[in-house]
């Protein structure tokens, strides 16, 4: 299949892959920054003394790590009109991705408050600091300091997840993938670029966490 | 008309079940394997060869950064090329073994790595060889902060698990999609898949939480 | 030849995609049937081997051809020129057109009303979306992936205000949603060819296909399983 | 200043506070010892009720702290609490720990803070420390910065929990200096240490404990020369012979 | 027993240990103390290639530790090593944490090891502690278990780097005692400790390092009455006066 390799062709459909490209990354960038928000929210939520805000931010999570992307994304697509909330695609595909991705966000900084030594936590009571305040000002940004290697690795997740919107009609890289195959019949080419431009994504992602990493994390107090 | 799908759905129920088999069956061959290479890999990762450091973490930002379905078709329909035939099922076992093996290879990478210094000097000043300190020390200790996240990654490769439909194998999802084309009730069909998905991963995400209860109440304060 | 190693194998595998009725579906009983497999059932009958089907979605089709997976490719395929330049296409055995259908309270009664704007939706890299793309080249086009039905969801759902598909899906795969729900434009916008597709380091296989196509004109089974599978709805007895 | 009146504390059903009771008058330096685990951390952590408890009178610059409705925002202002581990923060710089606490809860402007944080951290010894983050600093630098950070919030009473037993023999000194310091201001003090040196030199009083219990209270030079119970004996003989 | 003979070693740029010339004879007791960071860990942890050295000799038991071909088992074997934070193994208990290594290096037969382990864990007096996991011991236990661990290996030689700073005052005591008992049966040892009370009783000679040098080396009685460099006597006063 690949004696015949088209370069050429590759880059016929370069304009087509860029559109795409685009598409991915700012979709991506949007849920990653709404997953975030709801991760932090969910996982305040999860670790509150309030049983019922804990009981729902349980059942958010777990359903949403043990079914597959693709049965919430037609859950939102073709259950929600049936509801008469009428929502764009790309809204549609952010919530979903964001929804799903948030429920992984929450575990993983569920994880690195837990693992936040308690003196800090003591230290801040101590200086008569609120429990928001203590959130806000000393355990978010040392768990999402240390947080920042699985945080990537969602981050990951969540930008080949973005493939699923296709199915929803939304156009990102791995559609322009699937033009290039279902046009010319030319699937070696199609998929092979479709990889390399997620592989660019990839290292983006992992020099951005790799620098935010040495900003962010401060070793603790010996 | 809910109900009258709902007795449709009901008569394919068997094709569901051979699904869930089908998926079950691709998982717990990969998982297996995956576990067995992915061990291997990260201990390999976390030791001193540099050469095979680099290799590994090369091999892992590949696999890590390129879509799932992309190594699937490489495996799949690629490969033969090089003279390596082989059927939807091994192609399968084999693409999701390998995507597995590598998450595993980082997660057992980092939980042998935050195993304190001490005890591999303890262990090299009693005279213990390297692989002894491993199999001994090192190791069971790793275990602890390994198996959380290893469980956790087991229920991604159920998910997973799904995108090798693409190549024909018939699991549950695929089942999903023959059967969406009788009953057009998107929301119904995928609904029990993700029932389906959801009967085999949850008892994992609690087994999961389970273990890092246990864990962490086992760690002791050294 | 490729003739040669089907012969020998006992077998020919067919890669086929499993995207509905009436041309490949998997029907109530849990068998594998419509139009392209009976007609491939034929084949491997006259070529005295079995069969294997080899299912894939739309995007592994080509690959499992030109991989070598697949002797030949049994698909609602059109032939454009463009596909043709990677693989070879048997002659056409029928043709189809597309059509337009709409929500059954639309205020779109015929074709003429669709606008610049209208919210359009197609199967990716479809006749019916480059058949669509001609006649309506102002309107809005949300692609989809995954099979006729999704498309009557998506108009059902109000996702879309009208959508393109191939005449005899679209009308078969209706007769599964409750009556009434969408409503099929008069007229087509198109008529293209079917056809089967082989690779062309086969031209044996190519020639017997063509030749298989001619006989069963002859002897009227092609149109009996046309007539039974695209032009009526007959088969929805049986399965 | 502070006032223990009949104090007990459980954990679930470990007695770890009994009958505490002590009162500690303003300008005055305790110095709190006894065995591991006895309940001298439980005792000054009470104080501003890091942890509760559950029977009797505990009024600090007479607020009751006992009492659950009170709000412990403006009590735990009020005093400044040192940890064995220092507990800075390590994201944030010397200043910014030592200015956070004035911003956020004490409401002070920004600028004011900084002009505080700095004077404290030079009254510390740490002038040209002010802008490095924890991981750059000694142990017994680190723990500098926690008593400025403490004494940003200007309280009233300073709470020290084994405040030199985390540190390198060496770098003892420059803690127990400042603390000497603060003592000589005028400042109320308890300070859990087993640092016999500074108790003898600047404590009013020693408090010494076992099992839970207020065992011996003393000024330093009876306690040292002459403890009256066999414990306080064992006990002293124990630390200062090795 | 252990000869240095100019040794030295970097990290990296860093020169930690500078023309280090030392000779431990059978039997002797070297305690060894200095400023944080001037390489008295690293110094002993060389003699059994925690730290490989770059330059000079090496030679413990008539074996040369700085040849990079000999096989370092044997020589480790022959070596306890005590180490500030204990090392035990979390995972094990007391008895499995002493049988270990004979077991897995010395091939000793189970039964005989475990005869072995209990023998050396009633030495260090912890016959009731035997199933005990560390997590469940005191800090004082956990270091008696390391030495018992160490002494397990029929040693001729015991390092000891800090083995009582992380330690409550309290506990410092039961680990000195096990120590001084096996510095009266002979055993050759080198102890980096701030003990000074410790390093009078049993020590013969007390070295002192500061920047990766040897500055003094004297019997106890003369370097704590009399050092000789200035850097000794600021160093004495300085971990003595607090
Ligand atoms: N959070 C807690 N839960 C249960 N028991 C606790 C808790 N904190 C302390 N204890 C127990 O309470 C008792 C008193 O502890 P405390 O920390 O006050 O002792 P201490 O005198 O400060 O000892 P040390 O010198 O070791 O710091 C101990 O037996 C301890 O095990
Ligand atoms: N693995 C290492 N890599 C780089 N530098 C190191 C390493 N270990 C120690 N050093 C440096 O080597 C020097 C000597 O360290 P060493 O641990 O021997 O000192 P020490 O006298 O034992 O100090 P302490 O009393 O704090 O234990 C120090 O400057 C230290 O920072
Ligand atoms: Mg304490
Ligand atoms: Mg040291």
């Amino acid at each position: 299949m690949l004696e015949a390799f088209n370069f050429r062709a590759i880059l016929e459909y370069m304009p087509t892959y860029g559109q795409c490209f685009l598409a991915t990354l700012w979709l991506s960038a949007l849920s990653l920054f709404g997953a975030i928000l709801v991760g932090i929210a969910a996982c305040a939520m999860r670790l509150s003394h309030s049983r019922l805000l804990s009981g729902a931010a349980g059942v958010y999570i777990e359903s949403i790590r043990s079914t597959p992307l693709l049965a919430q994304l037609y859950f939102f697509y073709f259950g929600l009109p049936t509801f008469g909330v009428m929502l764009p695609e790309w809204v549609t595909g952010v919530i979903a991705l964001t929804l799903n991705s948030g429920a992984y966000y929450a575990e993983i900084i569920r994880a690195g408050i837990q693992a936040i030594h308690s003196g800090q936590i003591e230290a801040g009571i101590a200086s008569g600091f609120s429990y928001l305040q203590r959130m806000r000002y000393i355990i978010l940004p040392q768990a999402l300091g240390m947080t920042i290697r699985p945080m990537l690795g969602q981050a990951i997740v969540l930008v080949k997840d973005s493939s699923l919107l296709s199915l929803i009609s939304i156009l990102e890289l791995t559609r322009a993938g699937q033009l290039l195959t279902s046009e010319r019949f030319m699937p070696a080419e199609g998929f092979l670029t479709t990889a390399v431009f997620y592989l660019i994504i990839y290292y983006m992602l992992k020099a951005f966490s790799g620098w935010s990493e040495k900003k962010l994390i401060f070793r603790e107090a010996h | 008309m809910w109900g009258f799908y709902f007795n449709e759905l009901i008569r394919s129920l068997p094709s569901f079940l051979e699904g869930l088999w089908m998926t079950v069956a691709v998982s717990g061959l990969s998982l297996l394997a995956g576990t067995v290479i992915g061990f291997i890999c990260g201990i390999f990762r976390a030791g001193k060869n540099r050469i095979l450091r680099t290799i590994i973490g090369a091999w892992v930002d590949l696999i890590r950064g390129t879509p799932f379905l992309v190594q699937v078709f490489i495996i799949f329909f690629i490969l033969p090329s090089a003279g390596i035939e082989l059927e939807a099922f091994s192609a399968a076992v084999i693409a999701l073994s390998n995507l597995t093996a590598s998450f595993i290879c980082e997660i057992v990478a980092s939980g042998i790595i935050a195993v304190p210094k001490g005890q591999s000097e303890a262990a090299t000043a009693a005279g213990l060889s390297p692989f002894q300190q491993l199999w001994y020390i090192v190791l069971p200790q790793a275990m602890r902060s390994i198996l959380p996240p290893l469980v956790g990654q087991y229920v991604l490769l159920v998910k997973d698990s799904s995108v090798v439909s693409a190549i024909g194998v018939v699991d549950i999802t695929r089942v999903g999609w023959l059967t969406v084309q009788r009953i057009p009730e998107g929301l119904m069909v995928f609904g029990l898949v993700g029932l389906l998905y959801f009967a085999i991963c949850y008892p994992l995400i609690n087994l999961s939480g389970y273990l890092e209860r246990r864990m962490t109440v086992v760690s002791t304060k050294l | 030849g490729t003739l040669d190693e089907i012969s020998k194998r006992g077998e020919i595998r067919i890669a086929c995609q499993t995207q509905g009725a009436p041309f490949s579906f998997v029907d109530r009983n849990g068998d594998r049937t419509g139009s392209s497999v009976e007609l491939c059932n034929l084949i491997a009958k006259e070529m005295g081997v079995k069969v294997k089907y080899l299912n894939y979605d739309w995007d592994g089709l080509t690959p499992a051809l030109l991989s070598k997976k697949a002797d030949m490719l049994a698909a609602d395929m059109t032939p454009t020129l463009k596909r043709a330049m990677r693989i070879a296409f048997t002659d056409p055995y029928m043709y189809v057109g597309s059509v337009v259908f709409v929500k059954q309270d639309s205020p779109i009664k015929t074709l003429e009303d669709i606008k610049a704007g209208t919210k359009m939706a197609v199967l990716l890299g479809s006749t019916g979306e480059s058949d669509a793309r001609k006649v309506f080249p102002d309107a809005k086009y949300k692609t989809y992936k995954g099979g006729g039905p999704l498309l009557i969801n998506a108009v059902i759902a109000g996702h879309v205000e009208a959508a393109v598909n191939d005449g005899s899906s679209v009308r078969s795969q209706i007769s599964n949603f409750p009556p009434n729900s969408v409503r099929i434009l008069e007229g087509q916008l198109s008529r293209s060819p079917l056809a089967f597709a082989v690779r062309y380091d086969s031209p044996d296989l190519k020639n017997w296909l063509n030749l298989f196509f001619l006989h069963k004109k002859l002897d009227g089974s092609l149109d009996e399983n046309l007539d039974y599978w695209v032009n009526s709805l007959d088969w929805k007895k049986d399965h | 200043m502070i006032s223990f009146k009949n104090v007990n504390k459980w954990y679930g059903d470990l007695h770890v506070l009994k009958n505490i009771d002590l009162e500690v008058a303003e300008g005055e330096v305790v110095v709190v010892c006894g065995p591991s685990g006895s309940g001298k951390s439980t005792l000054i952590r009470c104080i501003n009720r890091l942890e509760p408890i559950q029977e009797g009178e505990l009024v600090v610059d007479s607020m009751a702290v006992h009492d659950k409705k009170i709000n412990m925002t403006k009590v735990r202002a009020d005093i400044g609490f040192v940890f064995q581990s220092f507990n800075l923060y390590p994201h944030m710089t010397a200043l910014q720990n030592t200015i956070i606490a004035p911003v956020k809860v004490r409401k002070m402007n920004k600028d004011e803070a900084e002009r505080l944080g700095r004077e404290m951290l030079v009254r510390v010894g740490l002038e040209e420390r002010i802008d490095h983050y924890p991981a750059q600093l000694s142990g017994g630098q680190q723990q500098r910065v926690a008593i400025a950070r403490g004494l940003c919030m200007q309280p009233k009473i300073m709470l020290f929990d084994e405040p030199t037993s985390a540190l390198d023999p060496e770098m003892i000194n420059e803690v127990l200096d400042v603390m000497r310091g603060l003592a000589r201001e005028g400042m109320t003090m308890m300070v859990v240490t087993h640092e016999m040196g500074f108790a003898r030199e600047v404590a009013s009083r020693v408090v010494f404990m076992d099992e839970g219990q207020i065992i011996e209270m003393a000024p330093p030079d009876d306690f040292f020369t002459n403890p009256q119970t066999d414990r306080g004996k064992f006990f002293l003989k124990s630390i200062l012979t090795h």
